[in-house]
């Protein structure tokens, strides 16, 4: 059964052209999306995970497992930080340690939605509310890498004058990923509760669409990713084991909360997921911003030459047959 | 007359506008998408669409006083946030 | 009833995504659509809308209130920016007050087009000529604005010599909107009337794709319309006066035509809003090129910061609303 | 029946944006599909003709017609440009006239899939292997170009040594479009046999979209190849003559083969439009690296402003007019 | 040999080309999507759909024969429309 | 110190970073999509998406002997190819 998933997984569209484009960089294609392209794709990516979130979350309402879901969600990217950056500080400067922790509390959307899809072709369903989840958990961590950065690492600073809590703040809620997720959430609730032939007719363009441009999408994501990885030998082996078991280590924490808290299958799954995966939009940029002292480099490399390709390729399917295992089916 | 040109990243475009602004310079013309290699590593296409974005060549023409404040108001941010920036003569056309 | 359709517009998707888009910019968030992707979609709407015209335009053929209409549209591009231009010219220039003339003379295709899919979530029919009114009503206005100039500042201009008749012609009947708007408009009447199988196909691109591409578009547009809102300090009082006033008191004009055609509901509206509408495409790239010595950011921003939002926002269901009071239901 | 085909043709919406596209050019609007838009839309087209392919191959399966039409595709993209280069090289040098020659042995994938919609509008069927024929065409067409600079013009060669074999090769198999076609080819066949709900998923974006994104593209296509007529004077008589004469005579060297094998009419259409066509983007990438010494005005501007232009409006109705005559339909 | 930087509305960039062309300038280079700020106010990203668009930059490497001619038909559009120009040294690499 | 500015078509763009890499620059700037006319005739923006794409323009900042490493590098490149590079004077901000 297990490989069964992996199989389904490796065989899905979106799977097969991330390879494709690893492929095109290891076999040295020229094959390249222009900027900016893959930039409509996740602006669209976005837009319509926060659409079709909103419109579920209008369905299911708020009661229920909703709140203490979401705030599980944000706890997870206020300690996952605090306990990456004391593995990461026994080997890194307190600068690239914070950078790094806060990359991976905060979450990647495109694993998220992803592990969506692979949900959707397993016929397992999964509730709106995640999408809020997902939307609440890039600004905490961003947050307390710069908070890690102030605590650890004081003194060391000649131009940290420079940086504003009210630009740290805004850098943290109103950068365009989170901004971007969370108003076409609040659009699809209000969307679907005061016009539903709205809803009708967004439908081709946030629903239909999606899956095929999720595809082309990970097309790029495989030669960007696949770029990255010449870079991570100046990350050095610490940093490689790093990337490759913080997300399963992520995975079964989240795992743990989402039995606490009785998710069924496909919700546990994306908690797991958002637990697992780290950012390469939001925090990175912010990070660039609030701890210029930090190499990108590392936190880029990591999370995006490694961690992502880990969790949509092997993580996604792993951390599905365990919760098959752990939880019932509905 | 002076022209100076500024590479660096382009999430700081906004700050470095600002500071030439404030630096009284007559105008600056704004390239963006700018890939290359400089002291703090690689910047490629490949990025442009993750938070680090692609750099940003910004030019300025202006006289040699406002290149004075110029270097006041522009060289801090480079220092801390990395890009370059060089000095050539010109004259109007 | 007006509370309601007011709020039907304001909470359908098009309409919240330019909100979304204000508040982007408002808030100070970082969120931006590169070039080229705004002008992807803007090239879409109007290939879609045309080509949708045009075959609504060879069912419904040509008699009956189409010449009429249409005619109407073109005497209404050459009064109003005459009208316009004797108030304007009493605080401006003439070279000023010619282009801005111009600019409320012609049309904003995407106010149409969110008037369009206003009538479809109302469920208000209206007919594919009213696309063809507004693919005419662009080109009348940039003449009027440049004989304005021409009879109003004859004296006055340097470089006038630079400007030739054919070239003003050409900007006129050729510039990209109106091209690629009367070509799809064609278009669409061709396939209609012989390869009824290419109909077909083009739907899922043409139509089913076109509410979402809007909604994406528009989201754009609010971050543009809000970016120009700072600028309009330096418009003053009375071009903010004007930009407000101008719409409404031309909505009411295109309805007094309409009522006089005998148009029903749907098709009042496109009227009124096609009169009420200001150019930010076609004519400032006209004005620019013959009227250099106007200030483009005035009439630029007065279309686009102001009576582009006003006319989104509020007028469309306003005028809506008189026209349901004037006008029996069909 | 023959005046319907060609009517049948210039009326559908593809080969009619590419007349507006021509259009503006010659009436000199200001129209222009800026950079990178077109590109999105050329990697959007492999993709889905790949993957459309791959899944139909896979219904198909490789036996009966499908290894000897391949192989007999492959012969053709070996046999044109050595044909080609003799003819060519009576007023040509030897550079330019492999140049040439590689150009109209290898493909257009936008001609192959104009003829394909052409088919569908007609409602003949064709199989997924041809995509595969299609794919295979472009590298051996690139190599013969090489092997025939390097046999006629050895000594000639002052920079010569820069080329080596690896690169040439690489170039030949692993550029942008041969490597999309066939990956996407390869991901269409796995998902169509293991993942049958990435099928249904995948359609809106591969299938619903595909002749409305042609049409767009069409357009933009028309804009080039008229911006390339004026190069055209250039090129003199000579080559004018043979881009228009080139397509129909290697058109019934195929309808030959097709004949041969015994092909259906779908795919028989599909080989000699495979044949009649000439490349515009691999092989003139090849070109220009592989032989710089050949003017790419002169590859360019046949293959892009004359055949082109000449398959998709004349030759494909001609070619299917004589496929009807000689082939009866299944 | 001389460098000059040409940068305006990229409206009216065929009629800018077509001046360097007659100016019989050996070559020239185009940028578009430029923006900034100059005497006649700000161009910004933004507008690059509208009807105004971005400004183009361009580049001319020419001798000193050639820049004269430039001046004489390159300034009065730069004059009439607006956009700036300036001249450097350079020479052949 | 020198600026050094080069065009040339961008399907040789890894091929020129590579060589301006062996010469030991401190950096470079790389600006995609550019168009232009040469001694190879005009690359306008239509072909961008055809297999000859557009131009790429590079930037390097360099001490004086670089650039002679450069010269022996890039030169040859462009000679075969296509493209032209031009020098000029420039100092640090
Ligand atoms: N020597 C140089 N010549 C030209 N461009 C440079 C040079 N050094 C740096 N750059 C550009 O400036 C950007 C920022 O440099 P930095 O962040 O300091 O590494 C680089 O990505 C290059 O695009
Ligand atoms: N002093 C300057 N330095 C660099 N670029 C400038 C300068 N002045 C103007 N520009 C550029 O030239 C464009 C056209 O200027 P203008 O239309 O004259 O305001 C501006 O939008 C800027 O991009
Ligand atoms: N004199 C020049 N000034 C500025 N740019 C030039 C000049 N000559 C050539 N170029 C640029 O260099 C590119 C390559 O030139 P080439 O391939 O040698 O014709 C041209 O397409 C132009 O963009
Ligand atoms: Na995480
Ligand atoms: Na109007
Ligand atoms: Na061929």
């Amino acid at each position: 059964m297990d490989t069964s998933l992996v199989l389904q997984n490796l065989l899905s569209p979106p799977v097969l052209f991330f390879f494709l484009g690893v492929l095109a960089v290891l076999l040295g294609s020229d094959l390249d999306i222009p900027s900016p392209l893959p930039k409509l794709f996740s602006l669209y990516l976005l837009l319509a995970i926060g659409f079709k979130g909103g419109l579920e979350l209008q369905h299911s309402g708020l009661a229920g497992q909703v709140l203490p879901t979401i705030s599980a969600a944000v706890l997870m990217s206020l300690a996952v930080p605090l306990i990456t950056f004391l593995v990461l500080r026994t080997r890194l400067d307190a600068f690239n340690a914070a950078a790094i922790a806060a990359t991976y509390g905060s979450i990647s959307a495109v694993t998220f939605i992803t592990a969506q899809s692979f949900l959707g072709v397993l016929g397992v369903s999964f509730d709106g509310f995640m999408v809020a989840a997902l939307a609440l958990m890039e600004s905490p961590a961003i947050i307390i890498g710069l908070l890690l950065v102030k605590l650890a690492a004081p003194q060391e600073r000649p131009g940290g004058g420079e940086m504003s809590w009210s630009s740290v703040l805004r850098e943290a809620f109103l950068n365009s990923s989170v901004f971007l997720l969370v108003g076409s959430l609040v659009i699809g609730f209000l969307v679907a509760q005061y016009s539903p032939s709205g809803v009708t007719k967004m439908e081709p363009f946030t629903d239909k669409l999606f899956y095929g441009a999720l595809s082309f999408f990970l097309l790029d994501m495989g030669i960007v990713a696949a770029q990255r990885l010449a870079e991570l030998q100046k990350a050095g082996a610490f940093l490689i084991a790093f990337a490759l078991l913080c997300p399963p280590v992520n995975a079964l924490l989240g795992l743990g909360i989402a039995l606490l808290l009785g998710l069924a299958q496909g919700n546990a799954l994306l908690f797991m997921v958002l637990c697992a995966s780290a950012s390469y939009i939001a925090v990175p940029a912010a990070m660039r911003m609030t701890v210029p002292e930090a190499n990108p480099s590392l936190y880029i490399s990591t999370s995006l030459g490694l961690t992502f390709p880990f969790n949509i390729v092997v993580g996604i399917p792993a951390y599905m047959a365990i919760v098959q295992r752990l939880i019932p089916a509905t | 007359m002076k022209r100076v040109d500024l590479i660096f990243s382009e999430r700081e475009l906004d700050k470095i506008c600002t500071a030439i602004d404030k630096a009284g310079a007559p105008g600056y013309s704004v390239m963006r998408h700018v890939t290359g290699r400089g002291p703090n590593g690689e910047v490629s296409e490949g990025m442009d669409f993750s938070g680090l974005g692609a750099n940003a060549h910004v030019i300025v023409f202006c006289g040699a006083d406002v290149l004075a404040k110029l270097r006041s108001s522009v060289r801090p941010i480079l220092k801390y946030y990395g890009g370059v920036a060089f000095v050539a003569e010109a004259e109007s056309f």
